[in-house]
């Protein structure tokens, strides 16, 4: 692969893409064309309004099929989009797949400039990726053996679906859970809202089947030490939690008293990962909306336990021994948080986005206080009601019909909850004021025995694995897929999977799907036993390798290089391997090889070279 | 294709939509084999209609083609268009569905896609493809990203000049196809069927559709997808840059009145996105949303929606309550103003309604599964397993079973894949 | 500044059918009534969902402006009735100045 | 050839048999079609003789046209490639007819 | 929006799984910036050996500016090495007489607009300012050279 | 705006009195089938509701607090003592224009003329028909209204009726909605064009105002349409039809002429947007479109030209 055995393709295939309009509004696509075509090495340059289409990928197997190009560069949207797709279309041709180079005349030059600068830089760029296709090889995907075993971490409903799902498809599981239970966030519901499902019965179902199921093993009271490997071949040094606040200290720990030893630790040995890892409940700050300072302002997960244990008196709702005459339940505590309006938390963030659930799990709680107990009224004040799912305007309709009465708000005008003070609000222990949208922006005022505080949902505590799995977070603290709609439970890392809420607010329903979702990725690509990885490894060109052992040094990854006798014409020497399972292909050793024998497959410094080459050159322009 | 002829696979998916495809993908990733039945011209369903996505604003047609054509490409996967599904029963492990499929009058064998069919017809007709707002022919292609790119005759519209058919260089045109039956037998089917939208045609309120620049939201996505009727953002009726656009929501949901009580789900979202991609085609345009509540749900929307909100498109509260056709096309919109102000009245130069979302497919007499109240799809454990339906064996995806985005209904067919596939596996054993 | 009275609503039954608070305020009746201005008949609505009695009273004539022509309860998408809301008002309204 | 014959005849039969069937809608599509091309024929002329292009109220007006239908030929003329947008004028567009583009609809090649 | 266009060629280095993508980001939003900028994608920048940078200057590359993943990138350590090895191109970039400002390594993540925007708007001020690369440029070595270095970590949050 | 309880108190002392709301007896407005010759035994029996026989009371009162709303001396009205006298039975007599008189009389003797050649085996028993209380009802009186329903229903089971055939929407529904829950009377209620059956050629084109109560509240507005389709008269409707009906306005002249002629205005803009010649089937929609400035024709009216007395009448109306 050096420089010395290169061989520069001449019949590269350029293809360049309108985009419908998108790329040839801004560049004159045809002038590209024609410029392109005279570079040197490019055997033909063609246009296409779609290149994705089926009638584009035609264009470039039929070249590749007749020969007349070897090398195929696209000129079009950004590569995370369609790279994927004209290398198979590559594939189909009969060609390898890895002698594409891509070109982005979208993102990068149609949608930021116009006219004749974005037809000069489109342009450029092509010649760019001109410069790198002539100089690529065809390269195999490294197959690797993968292991017909997956570990999810946490069992919450999400966690445990999934083990389910994939245990019934013939894979091994490993079900992980921090805590002693099975069940997660479910398990402290009352009802499912809008079904009326019995959160408990759900999590029976779920927890029978996967700790009954033969090829499931939960290890509940454990959490993840350690991560290593690669996709099929991950290896996890799980630990198990013990009690009390301070596990691994040694010496008294007040209260608990000494930890004796250090906990044992065990590797699994899988294939794939899926996160489960749930949600964590919002906590008001201490003073919002009273919380924490007024009694009787409760946040909804706390109201939800006291109401299972509801008593009556007469009509009226009774926790706590406390009759409760009237509610107030506020929307949006903790979610939709907007910058300037509210407060940042500790770590400066807000949450600005909104927590999808708690409009139905609201109004569900809200309706059962109704038709329970016809003498507790029931105020819903709402920024907007998201009963968006089905079943869920229904709810809303029932809550309507049930006499809730609705009082809606906006984010600079929260509602004011404060201690009744006994006047035209009458003896009740809390006044709400809020200045109501319904009412035509009036304030009204209600007493109120109880507040009911809709708290949404935060990103888990899970940092810690956030950053041994080096795990994509978003702004939102939630874990980030890798495309919403292309890659919507795959995280950046190969076969680590994302499931139920460590994702983003869901709904039960949703959770099961967003599980079943990852479950299905994993089956697919563990079910052949073996997973094939991207060629984009480090190569060491034995000729000019001097064995000096600097890019071992360099290597960020372990094990992925290794020093090796060969023999040479020289005769006997020491010379760099690449292990290529491991290697992570960042690069770090080629930099560092003083002979530059040790380069990227795919990505070489040679090609980096050639573009920087094209961009300072001129393009010959017949106009 | 023969008459009469039986195809076996593992997995019979219904509908070749975005659901359908991903559903499909999956299982045919895990070595099953996939026949996909598709009632239009295309597969892509309604997504490949779209202009953007929400709430990424990726092109939805650069994330439709990759699925469209990895599926149409797959070994294991096997795709019949243009395809009307007669019966869909299933007894002890078999499912069995009975096929029409309806003539193109074109041989798909022998079509390669070329137009000179479509240039050399001499009728014009709406397109449906832009929203009826260009011309396409009696014969052609039906998009430019279709698959398969393969023409199709409408005989509604069709003189038999016999021009295409002359045109045609491989002598594809077939005036005379007739339909034909096939059978599909699968282990399991997977019912993608999608959703459609109520039509303005039945809204008095709303003009019965026949007020000029009151259009319907799929129509509001063709005329600003990149190859759209016009290339650019007019309004329909003379031609005209809106200045002031307006969108209704629940034009045809959550409203008992109108016969759809639920929330469609996604057209807040789609409203909000096309809102954007407007402020950014017509930067000088005015852009209200009237609403009754903004239902930005999903990860990500609600910042999209306070991003709208700082590009200075304005929301109002109110549902529109009628629609009025004013001299020179401008079109009043009645509301009330919540804040106390009372009825309103604002003119507008053009008005996109958010009809309501109603399942594209009844299983009726075609298939036991059953429905809602809806009508939609039932599924009988909506909590652990939504894919679910009453007959077992067979699942469902997508906006079959209610409304939802894409984000969602992608989710959602991975889990009805996976549902199928383990379907496919407890059946294997016992066979 | 309004202190809401829930019960109110329960005390119109009397007078009429009790859909009230099936109303979640969207407006449609008011700018399809042919009355036009102000926002009858959903204010009137609203007062009875909040238990605005006094302010009911006050515009009680108002409440004969209504023709009873029923498109906004052929409208309602709550089918909240307003039409028979506002007769059900007139009624009260009506037994209350008989009262005086 | 002599073997295509045979089943040729059928088809031309074939045809005939569902030119007959057809009938009631053949002659509406014709008459749509007539239409069409005297629409179309009236919008060309205009358009030719407004060197500069034309907004579609000023087609309308010129032709006698309804303007929605008059923006509905042009954004079909576009999409043929018989005619192409030019400068804005006012709150429209102009159109122009396209050098050397080949006609499209209602016109016989 | 853009600003003034000059000759100069920029050079951007843009991480695969961050900046690459954040340029993309960019470009969806319709951002508008300089066109001599040129976006190259990359696995991690601790590929490229310190004679790529100097190679590339004397090519004629005015400016370049790596966009790393910061202490995001995925490969541990990477970032340390990179950095250090950028330290070291700027002392042989001294040495050659170089105004060091001409390189800059910054951190972009995928949804980092408008640090990106300012990176190569203020690269595009500096190579307007310096004019086309050459060896012993006014103003190399003194104290605003100070001013480009060790800035690795200047990373914005969106 | 008048005071509404004046109003209301008024119309339920005169209904109570008189079972008229304008005071007014029935012998002295309900005249028109007097020479008539109609049989007073059959299997329906014809309840005119007297509204048709109110439109000239309607008319004059209407014209008569026309005047006065919103002024001065209206505001005096409103709150003296002189709106009674003023709208007395006396009053309102010398007011009623006889042309409107004899239009009332023409449309009911033009259903009978359909009733008769659709072979509808009716009677009309004047001493049973009467006035429906509808309008105390639709003014919240309900009180009122059940008492004087009650005495209605009461002379009407007690005679054994149990088939009506009714002439306008308001009475219709209160008879086949009202009375059942208010008087527990529940006789079968149909309208006269329901049960006409005619043919014809008619080919030509109007335009139907569908009132309220037809289009929305019974979900009758096709049933004159199909009528009409079948003797070949077309009708060129508007948006604003069947169950979206525009209000005519009308019901609002007792308590406000002024709102009700806006919102008729409003409405006969609509309408005439057809160009074709309009049809009601409602005496207040009639008077208050005519008040309005239209020139409005009776369903009864159209449908008569396609009896065999048909010309007669046509001759008549012109």
């Amino acid at each position: 692969m050096s420089g010395s055995r290169q061989r520069k393709s001449d019949r590269v295939g350029v293809y360049i893409c309108h985009c419908g309009g998108n790329i040839s509004d801004h560049v004159d696509v045809e002038k590209v064309r024609a410029d392109v075509e005279r570079i040197p090495g490019v055997a033909v340059a063609r246009t296409n309004m779609f290149m994705c289409s089926d009638p584009g990928q035609e264009l470039i197997i039929e070249d590749l099929r007749q020969g007349i190009v070897d090398r195929v560069v696209v000129a079009s949207c950004a590569p995370s989009l369609h790279e994927a797709t004209f290398r198979s279309a590559i594939a189909r041709a009969g060609a390898n797949p890895y002698i594409y180079e891509h070109a982005n005349i979208r993102e990068h030059v149609s949608w930021v400039l116009h006219g004749d600068k974005a037809t000069a830089k489109a342009e450029k760029l092509v010649a760019a990726a001109v410069g790198k296709a002539r100089l690529l090889e065809p390269l195999d995907p490294i197959h690797v053996e993968a292991r017909r075993h997956v570990t999810v971490i946490g069992a919450g409903i999400a966690g445990m679906t999934a083990a389910r799902l994939l245990a019934d498809r013939g894979l091994e599981v490993v079900l992980i859970e921090k805590s002693p239970y099975l069940g997660g966030h479910a398990a402290r519901l009352d009802r499912v809202a809008p079904t009326g499902e019995r959160a408990a019965d759900l999590v029976s179902e779920l927890a029978e089947a996967v700790l009954e199921h033969a090829a499931v093993t939960v290890m509940t009271s454990t959490r993840l030490a350690g991560f290593d490997g690669y996709v099929g071949n991950y290896d996890l040094r799980v630990r198990p939690v013990l009690a009390g606040p301070a596990e691994d200290r040694n010496g008294y720990v007040p209260f608990h008293g000494v930890v004796g030893g250090n906990p044992p630790e065990l590797t699994i040995k899988t294939g794939a990962v899926i996160l489960a890892t749930g949600f964590r409940s919002y906590r008001p700050r201490r003073g919002e909306y009273g919380y924490g300072d007024l009694a009787g302002v409760v946040t909804l997960p706390e109201f939800i336990r006291l109401f299972s244990a509801a008593e009556r008196s007469g009509d009226c709702l009774v926790l706590d021994g406390r009759t409760i005459r009237s509610v107030a339940m506020i929307h949006c505590v903790g979610s939709r948080q907007i910058p300037g309006i509210h407060e940042e938390d500790g770590d400066g963030r807000l949450n600005e986005y909104c927590s999808r659930t708690c409009c139905s799990a609201v109004l569900h709680a809200a309706c059962r206080i109704r038709e329970l107990f016809a003498g507790t009224r029931v105020h819903d004040l709402y920024r907007d009601i998201r009963t968006y799912g089905r079943g869920q305007e229904e709810l809303y309709e029932r809550a309507s019909k049930s006499g809730v009465l609705f009082h809606r708000f906006t984010a600079e005008a929260p509602p004011l909850v404060e201690p009744g003070d006994g006047g035209e609000t009458g003896d009740f222990p809390l006044r709400l004021t809020v200045r109501d949208g319904l009412t035509f922006g009036e304030e009204v005022r209600m007493g109120v025995d109880l507040v009911v505080l809709a708290t949404g949902m935060e990103a888990g505590d899970i940092d810690e694995l956030v950053a041994m799995m080096k795990l994509p977070v978003g702004t939102d603290r939630f874990l980030q897929e890798v495309h919403p709609k292309l890659a919507p439970v795959e995280t950046s890392v190969a076969g680590v999977f994302l499931a139920g809420t460590a994702q983003a607010p869901m709904t039960i329903g949703e959770a099961c799907n967003g599980a079943a979702a990852a479950a299905v990725k994993a089956a697919s690509l563990l079910g052949r036993g073996y997973v094939e990885l991207d060629p984009f490894v480090a190569d060491v060109d034995p000729a000019l390798c001097r064995g000096t052992g600097d890019c071992l040094q360099a290597c960020l990854a372990d094990g992925a290089l290794e020093m090796v006798e060969v023999e040479t014409e020289e005769g006997a020497a020491r010379q760099a391997r690449v292990i290529a399972a491991r290697c992570l292909g960042c690069g770090a050793c080629v930099a560092v090889c003083p002979t530059g024998a040790i380069d990227l497959k795919g990505w070489s410094l040679k090609q980096y070279e050639a573009m920087v080459d094209m961009i300072v050159a001129d393009i010959p322009d017949n106009a | 294709m023969t008459s009469g002829r039986t195809i076996t696979c593992d997995a019979l998916v219904v509908g070749g939509g975005i659901a359908g495809l991903q559903a499909a993908l999956d299982l045919a990733d895990q070595g099953f084999s996939v026949v996909i039945i598709e009632s239009d011209l295309s597969i892509g369903g309604k997504m490949i209609r779209l202009s953007k996505v929400f709430p990424t604003l990726d092109c939805s047609s650069c994330i439709t083609t990759p699925k469209m054509a990895s599926a149409a490409h797959h070994d294991n996967i096997t795709i019949f268009t243009w395809c009307e599904l007669q019966s869909l029963e299933r007894d002890n492990t078999t499912v069995t569905a009975r096929v029409t499929a309806r003539p193109r009058y074109v041989d798909e064998e022998k079509c390669i896609g070329c137009r000179k069919c479509e240039y050399a017809c001499p009728v014009l007709v709406p397109d449906p493809e832009q929203g009826g707002f260009s011309g396409t022919k009696a014969i052609r292609i039906p998009f430019s990203n279709a698959i398969p790119q393969v023409a199709a005759l409408d005989p509604e519209h069709c003189m038999l000049c016999g021009r295409c058919a002359r045109a045609c260089p491989t002598g594809a045109v077939d005036y005379l196809q007739q339909p034909r039956q096939f059978t599909v037998t699968a282990r399991t089917a997977v019912l993608a069927t999608g959703f459609e939208m109520t039509s303005p045609g039945d809204r008095p309120q709303y003009g019965n559709g026949t007020i000029a620049n009151v259009i319907t939201a799929l129509q509001m996505e063709r005329i600003l997808a990149p190859h759209g009727p016009y290339n650019r953002v007019l309004r329909p009726m003379d031609g005209m840059e809106p200045d002031s656009i307006a969108f209704v929501q629940c034009a045809g949901s959550r409203d008992l009145s109108m016969g759809v009580p639920y929330c469609s789900r996604f057209c807040c979202m789609y409203a909000i996105k096309q809102a954007m991609l407007l402020s950014g085609a017509l930067p000088l345009a005015d852009i209200v949303i009237y609403y009754m509540d903004i239902r930005a749900f999903g990860k990500g929307y609600e910042q999209f929606y306070q991003t709208a909100k700082a590009m200075g498109i304005q929301f109002v509260k109110g549902k529109v309550a009628r629609l009025q056709g004013l001299e020179g096309g401008t079109v009043a919109v009645h509301y009330e103003a919540q804040e106390g102000e009372g009825v309103s009245v604002d003119n507008h130069d053009l008005v996109v309604l958010s009809m309501g979302v109603v399942p594209h497919w009844s299983p009726e007499g075609i298939c036991r599964v059953s429905t809602g109240a809806d009508r939609f799809i039932r599924t009988v454990r909506p909590s652990l397993s939504p894919v679910r339906t009453d007959l077992e064996g067979v699942f469902v995806a997508g906006a079959a079973s209610g409304p939802k985005d894409i984000v969602d209904t992608i989710a959602e067919a991975g889990a009805a894949a996976m549902a199928a596939s383990n379907y496919l596996a407890a059946v294997r054993q016992q066979g | 500044m309004t202190v809401v009275s829930p019960e109110f609503a329960e005390e119109l039954k009397e007078y009429g059918d009790d859909t009230a608070l099936q109303c979640f305020n969207c407006g449609t009746c008011v700018a399809i009534c042919p009355l036009v201005d102000d926002s009858f008949p959903r204010r009137l609505i609203r007062y009875v969902q909040i238990g605005a009695r006094e302010r009911i009273l006050a515009s009680g004539r108002d409440l004969w402006k209504c023709l009873h022509c029923g498109l906004c309860s052929r409208t309602c998408p709550r089918q909240a009735d307003p039409g028979e809301i506002i007769l059900g008002l007139k009624r009260y309204v009506l037994a209350a100045w008989r009262e005086e | 050839m002599g073997e295509a014959q045979q089943p040729d005849q059928a088809v031309k039969e074939a045809l005939k048999r569902l030119r007959q069937k057809r009938q009631e809608r053949i002659r509406e599509v014709a008459e749509q079609v007539k239409v069409q091309k005297a629409e179309l024929k009236a919008i060309r002329e205009q358009l030719a003789a407004d060197g500069e292009g034309a907004t579609p109220p000023r087609l309308a007006e010129g032709t006698g046209i309804e303007v929605s239908r008059v923006m509905w030929y042009l954004a079909t003329l576009k999409r043929y490639g018989e005619v192409v947008e030019g400068a804005k004028d006012g709150g429209w567009f102009r159109y122009r007819l396209a050098n050397n583009a080949r006609q499209s609809g209602g016109e016989e090649q | 929006m853009a600003c003034r266009d000059v000759e100069g060629k920029i050079l951007i280095l843009a991480t695969e799984s961050c900046a690459y993508p954040g340029a993309d980001s960019v470009g969806q939003a319709h951002s508008g910036y300089p066109a001599n900028t040129y976006i190259l994608r990359v696995r991690a920048p601790v590929m490229f050996p310190e004679h790529f940078y100097l190679d590339c200057f004397a090519k004629g590359i005015s400016g370049i500016i790596v966009m790393s993943c910061g202490e995001e990138c995925p490969w541990e350590g990477a970032y340390k090495a990179l950095a250090d090895r950028i330290d070291r191109v700027y002392r042989m970039m001294r040495e050659q007489g170089l105004d060091i400002r001409r390189l800059r390594l910054t951190a972009i993540c995928t949804v980092c607009n408008r640090a990106f925007l300012k990176e190569v708007n203020q690269m595009n001020e500096i190579v307007q300012e310096l004019g086309p690369p050459r060896a012993q440029e006014a103003g190399a070595g003194d104290a605003c050279a100070e001013d480009g270095a060790g800035q690795g970590n200047n990373q914005e949050s969106p | 705006m008048f005071d509404p309880k004046i109003i209301i108190d008024l119309l339920a002392e005169n209904v109570r009195r008189t079972g008229n709301p304008f005071g007014l007896s029935t012998g002295s407005i309900n005249g028109w089938w007097k020479g008539a010759d109609l049989p007073r035994q059959g299997a329906n029996l014809l309840f005119t509701g007297m509204m048709y026989q109110m439109v000239p009371a309607i008319n004059a009162a209407t014209g008569l607090l026309g005047k006065y709303e919103d002024t001065p001396a209206g505001d005096r009205i409103r709150f003296g003592r002189r709106v009674p006298r003023f709208l007395s039975a006396a009053v309102l007599k010398m007011a009623t224009a006889k042309e409107d008189r004899s239009a009332a009389a023409g449309v009911l003797m033009d259903i009978t003329r359909i009733l008769q050649a659709s072979g509808v085996d009716f009677a009309y028993r004047p001493e049973l028909d009467g006035y429906s209380g509808i309008l105390l009802y639709d003014l919240g009186d309900r009180e009122n209204f059940i008492a004087h329903a009650r005495r209605v229903a009461g002379r009407l089971q007690e005679a054994g009726v149990e088939r009506l055939i009714t002439v306008d929407p308001h009475t219709t529904w209160a008879l086949r909605e009202l009375y059942p829950r208010y008087t527990g009377y529940r006789p079968e209620v149909r309208t006269y064009f329901e049960l006409a059956r005619l043919q014809g050629n008619g080919d030509r084109e109007v335009t139907l105002h569908d009132p309220c109560f037809y289009g929305r509240y019974l979900e009758l507005s096709q049933v004159p349409r199909t009528l009409l389709a079948g003797l070949g008269v077309r009708c060129a409707d508007v948006n604003s039809a069947g169950p979206f009906t525009s209000c005519c306005g009308g019901p609002a002249e007792s308590v406000s002429p002024a709102l009700a002629l806006t919102v008729g205005r409003r409405r006969l803009a609509e309408l005439q947007a057809t160009g074709r010649p309009l049809v009601t089937m409602c005496p207040i929609c009639h008077a208050n479109l005519r008040r309005a400035g239209a020139d409005v024709m009776d369903l009864s009216a159209l449908l008569v030209r396609f009896t065999r007395s048909g010309e007669n009448s046509q001759k008549r109306a012109e």
